[in-house]
């Protein structure tokens, strides 16, 4: 075995990181005008285009999908060179915007010949922004009992109904989304998947406000009438459609590499204070046994997740056969967001609370990972639900299920 | 002998403080409070003045109702249920108690009454930036300059700095000792050159504030107690403070279970109600025991506190209730996120007001960890 | 409120407590030679039918049942008298032993005038050892799904089936078992509830060889002839009957003062170790500021336990109205000793495990706590039981109910 | 370049092994050698030699496989899943390491054939009545005497020590300084005067030995290594032992995974297979989430040992594989007996093999505790 994410690069990589590296150093300059929020959602829509075009030249090189077949708008990079690509874009501090491109591989499932021929290459080069709005107010994490309903009418369908997403802070050009076309059929085998273009006339949105800026929205379809070819699946598959995405979304695919607990850099800011902070009496926080062994259950409890996430990956791009590994992915990672909220609290006190100029560590990324990491509970399926899949996929429960195709080549 | 139960006039105080914090103190008006910009409502305080709650814990012949503590917690607790923000803890308990053990004579006829009647908010300003509960924790020194004193220093952390009208001030006389004196308790008013009070901006559950102090002049005449013994008045009003700011927790944590109960029996997912899920019963069931030890760990450590018991051991009970407080309220809210799914973290909701008063209450006081080492000292040392 | 166990004595109090440590000097003297086991499964058959004697000289005079009725064998004590009664006798080392008394609630609820008359006697004096066997060997904490039958045959009822259930080292007079009456009616209205003389022909017995010593045995039931007058509450209530048993056996009585956690004194033993032991660099363990933290949260548990037993102890004596209260107090105590048990071993390390009689802390009670923890965990309704039951009574579950009805007088 | 997969060798390996427990090491013949006096099998002792599992490690130079750690480990896992006693870890790792590291030619040529073929077991006797890892836990004294050492202390908590041919003896023979040295490791073998061993007995994974020394007497041709040197060659052993612990201990989570999923598939109550409760579900993800983080951890360290990582890494990997290992068999074994509720205390049924073996193994070769403080310092100082 060999855990080690340390490559010894091929020569053939060290010419490909030349070429990526000088492309960026003429494409990935913020100009200098622009400030960079301390959260996604509170980016200037000026920041927000400038990002938007050059994920666009991005795109165009294939490398905002780097590993995706060349037809279909990827890259078509070997994993090596994927690798490399990687490293050279982390180096760049370009703010993400969010882009929800999970209904990607549920098209390469999927989709017909013709729909692949013509989203995919929008949603790989970056041409479009893709929101997913599968849950509703009322349904949260039981998916399977939306009442959007899609009705056929002639090759079109007419559909109504109001959705919950977390999406971006401006504007989506699609929208990934299930609807009853059957209202007849039982539990999953009664749903459509379309993609639907956020344009069409009787779709609108108003915001919600969260303790986090994270823009969860209402989407509202009002006789919205969508062409059949939007319909990705068939009529009455959009139940696996959609499990395609949250396969994904749940973690499948995991991550290599550090940073895969995404713990928006509170574990460094944690170490950072406890190495610089001094208690009531002045004695270095460093110092005190109890500290040293929350800074200590801090590493190892992130590390875990980071093998989790390696482990998934590993298995993922080998083709291994997967089961309750994406959702333990998932859970693991939320629960790890809660314990750190937890330590944190415990070491810095009322620190842990402030974003204050003056006196918040680290620029207040503690505040931040105190919202956020109650935010990032739900989204996506909270623990909860990671359990019951965990529970299926483990053989516990009476409905066996094995995990969604995610296959994409 | 044991006797766990309230009186009638107790299950009075507790139905109308009830009945007062569902009508006036709804969770709209307390999101309102929050995002004011001192945190504080003038209409709001003005109500629960003329009620008497400020006065509750001063006594009759100040103009208070001289309450036992017991009382007072049951009052905390409602506040806590309804997550009302307000100065009373601050002034109308810690700085109240503080001047009524300890002031002089004039001190007590000047300010008691006028706390009690809810006409005079006093901050109290303990904390500092090295935070901690400890007389080891306070730097801000106070200088003796003929008799004067010249004071310096920073105070963080300080709820109510904005809306108060006076400071109980927490200063450095003497080099710590080991007997932990050395610190001396100043009455400030508002209005002393040399004190700029200045929000600390964040995710808290009250408004807290800085108090930078430089070369503020203070006079004899201020001082409260003994110079240079300060801790040693502080130390049981900390503990009385501490109880009933546990109560408050417990009210909190009451609310988690009432939302968690109702919005799980109503909610339906997979077609029945997600209250029938033993993953969600779990949730509520950790909410509840949790809830039953901050209960009576609260409620033990206040009749202690009114039955007479021994300073040690009151502190010892004080120091478990905040322990088991801090914890349970914390954990309570998070189980109570969990409960509620994406709904929680909504600002509407308003479950957000409980989950960051909490982990402000978490270190005020005293968090877990500066109990326990209180609580092993008592025990073993 | 108030919380003191402590009592300021009335003169009758103390004149009976007078009357009671007299007669306690006269007849609670262990004779010397017997040897006190470390666990009562190790008790000699001298010992146990010495304390069965002495058992029974307490029973004549309604000292075992202080606060029941005269007329059913109690000593109809004012809760004071009591109190001081409990004192007394908790001064004398008494070994305990087994005799399972929730029949006699049960009976008091349910049983008919001349059932009590019969049996409360014989139970509250002490003349009989009754053992109670509710489930079986495939049922485990499904109390409701037992298969042992009961069949009417004339006035008698013919029992066959086997029961499992923990009772002394020696033999039982009655076994208070429940049996299926009416093999058509459904779940909770199918049962009867049998005072069994453990005499009758066809009962036969085995031992479970379990990691504590505890008596766990199958009994079998092999066409046991039992006449109806050992029925209580007909034919089909047996399910009712069982729930103000378990009711009580669950901990909806508490109880008063320190003990209440039932911790083998473990506390006490690891105070006593960690304020006595070094380690390896000689530091006393009482000086390292993470053991403090555990002895603390050792102290803060047990107290909570101890402060929830009081709760019930108060409510159940001042009739207050009992829901979730019993489930819980049983729930805390089973989880509490699995927290003792790692924090001892946290602390003691490889000494928790010994019995060694050179080498072990406290005479090896962290080596029996730690078995007993896990063995406690199941009897009386596992841990799941009782939050099955806190979920109904707190209104989450599907099917309402109420605590059993447990007043005896 | 990452790579979590088995060769198709190692796989071959770990179903042999499997097939191997399966077949010759079944719960009930680890309850009889549990029950029995020595805790030792002389036939599954023999079973094991004879497919080379004593010398895994040794290099092929003295008769050994000399196999990568991470090969040991998927032996070790197989016996963890069996709950397998036996003094392989102790003599075949830990002793024999120290002996193919440290040892004159003389010593090796000696020893580790025999070790290899197990025809000799060398129990490792390292701690002591004030229990510990770190060098300062040693207080055996080693005082030289001429050209003799005069050897007297107690090591306490020795696993195999009845069984074992001989000892690997850790000695003190100067005072402890900083550095940790002071230490030296002698070969002794068991018929030395004035070394007495006597059961400690207890609710123990292994037997556990006292070896009571006074006064023995040991040749300068028994010292292993360099005088006063002997923790620097320890410590990289240990940190080796206990990564191959932890694979151990990562089997007999992976059993309890294995037990508890058939249980509660099989188990009916209620009319449905206790599976299906979420409350069952979640004892069994508890322990799987245990298990994928036992693994990952274990299965680093032994690679990053394979593959030659710095020492210091390899400390690092270790103490949290430790750490994560001692507190998930642990509970696992606790997870494991509320899925199975009465029947996980029945001795036939053998669920408490695995709970008293993860409390005896939670502590030995450190405590999480201990590894905290340890990585705390790797990480920190």
């Amino acid at each position: 075995m060999d855990f080690s994410t340390e490559i010894t690069y091929s020569a053939e990589q060290e010419k490909f990181r030349q070429e990526v590296s000088v492309w960026l150093s003429e494409n990935a300059q913020i100009p200098a005008e622009f400030k960079i929020p301390r959260e996604t959602g509170d980016m200037s829509h000026e920041l927000y285009n400038w990002v938007r075009e050059y994920r666009k030249k991005l795109g165009a090189k294939g490398w905002l999908a780097p590993l995706w077949p060349s037809e279909y708008g990827g890259g078509g990079l070997s994993v090596d060179m994927a690798q490399v690509l990687e490293e050279e874009l982390s180096k760049r501090k370009i703010p993400a915007i969010y882009d929800n491109r999970l209904a990607a591989p549920a098209m390469m499932v999927w989709g017909t010949e013709e729909q692949k021929q013509r989203f995919l290459p929008l949603i790989n080069k970056g041409d479009v922004i893709t929101w997913q709005a599968f849950t509703e107010p009322e349904v949260g994490s039981d998916a399977a009992s939306i009442t959007t309903s899609a009705v056929r009418d002639g090759d079109d369908f007419i559909i109504n109904g109001t959705k919950v997403y977390i999406g971006g802070p401006f504007s989506a050009d699609y929208i990934w989304t299930t609807a009853v076309t059957d209202q007849t059929s039982p539990r999953h085998r009664n749903l459509g998947a379309f993609y639907v273009p956020a344009d069409l006339p009787g779709i609108s949105f108003s915001d919600m406000e969260l303790i986090v800026n994270v823009g969860k929205r209402f989407v509202y379809y009002d006789n919205v009438r969508v062409p059949g070819e939007y319909l990705v699946g068939g009529e009455n598959q959009g139940w696996q459609v959609a499990q395609t995405s949250l396969e994904i979304e749940h973690g499948a695919g995991g991550s290599i590499g550090e940073g895969a607990s995404r713990d928006g850099g509170v574990v460094a800011a944690l170490f950072d204070y406890a190495q610089t902070a001094v208690d009531g009496a002045g004695n270095p926080l460093i110092e005190d046994p109890r500290i040293r062994d929350l800074l200590v259950e801090a590493r190892i409890e992130t590390h875990i997740v980071e093998l989790i996430a390696l482990r998934n990956y590993w298995m993922f791009n080998n083709q291994k056969r997967m089961t309750f590994h994406g959702s333990q992915n998932s859970l693991l990672r939320k629960l790890l967001a809660m314990k750190l909220g937890n330590i944190v609290l415990e070491v810095a006190g009322p620190y842990a609370m402030l974003n204050d100029s003056n006196w918040a560590p680290s620029r207040g990324v503690f505040e931040s990972h105190q919202r956020q990491a109650i935010t990032a509970h739900h989204p996506g399926g909270s623990s909860e639900i990671q359990k019951l899949i965990m529970a299926r996929r483990l053989g516990l429960s009476r409905s066996k299920e094995e995990a969604a195709p995610t296959k994409v080549a | 002998m044991v006797d766990l139960g309230l009186t009638d006039a107790q299950e009075m105080l507790r139905n109308n403080a009830h009945r007062f914090v569902q009508d006036k103190c709804t969770r709209e008006v307390v999101r309102e409070i929050d995002e004011s910009e001192r945190g504080f409502s003038e209409s709001l305080w003005k109500d629960i003045s003329e009620i008497g709650w400020p006065s509750i814990v001063i006594d009759e012949q100040y103009g208070g109702m001289g309450s036992s503590l017991t009382d007072a917690g049951l009052l905390f607790e409602e506040m806590g249920w309804a997550c009302m923000p307000s100065p009373l803890h601050s002034s109308s308990v810690l700085s109240a108690l503080v001047l009524q053990q300890a002031g002089t004579a004039d001190q007590r006829q000047h300010y008691l009454p006028l706390i009690a009647d809810g006409n005079r908010i006093v901050a109290f300003a303990f904390s500092e930036p090295g935070y901690g509960w400890g007389p080891e924790s306070i730097h801000t020194q106070a200088n003796k300059v003929g008799d004067k004193y010249v004071v310096s220093g920073t105070k963080l952390f300080v709820p109510d700095a904005e809306s108060a009208d006076s400071y109980l001030l927490v200063a450095r006389t003497r080099a710590t000792d080991v007997s932990g004196s050395g610190l001396t308790l100043f009455i400030v008013d508002k209005e002393v050159p040399g004190i700029h009070v200045k929000e600390v901006s964040g995710w808290t559950g009250d408004k807290l504030y800085e108090i930078a102090i430089e070369d503020a002049i203070l006079t004899e005449a201020q001082v409260v107690g003994e110079v240079n013994r300060g801790y040693e008045v502080l130390e049981p009003i900390l503990d009385r403070g501490t109880a009933l700011l546990c109560a408050y927790m417990l009210g909190g944590l009451q609310q988690m279970a009432d939302m968690s109960v109702t919005y799980s029996q109503n909610r339906i997912a997979f077609g029945v109600p997600i209250s029938t899920f033993q993953r969600v019963q779990d949730m509520i069931i950790n909410i509840v025991n949790d809830l039953e030890a901050v209960r009576w760990t609260t409620y033990e450590a206040l009749s202690m506190i009114d039955n007479g018991a021994r300073e040690q051991d009151i502190a010892e009970a004080v120091s478990m209730a905040k322990i088991v407080a801090s914890e349970g309220f914390t954990r309570g809210t998070e189980n109570a996120h969990y409960v509620h799914g994406g709904v929680s973290v909504d600002m509407k909701y308003g479950l957000y007001l409980y989950t960051k008063k909490s982990r402000t209450l978490f270190s005020y006081l005293g968090d877990p960890a500066y109990h326990k080492k209180r609580v092993a000292s008592l025990m073993f040392d």
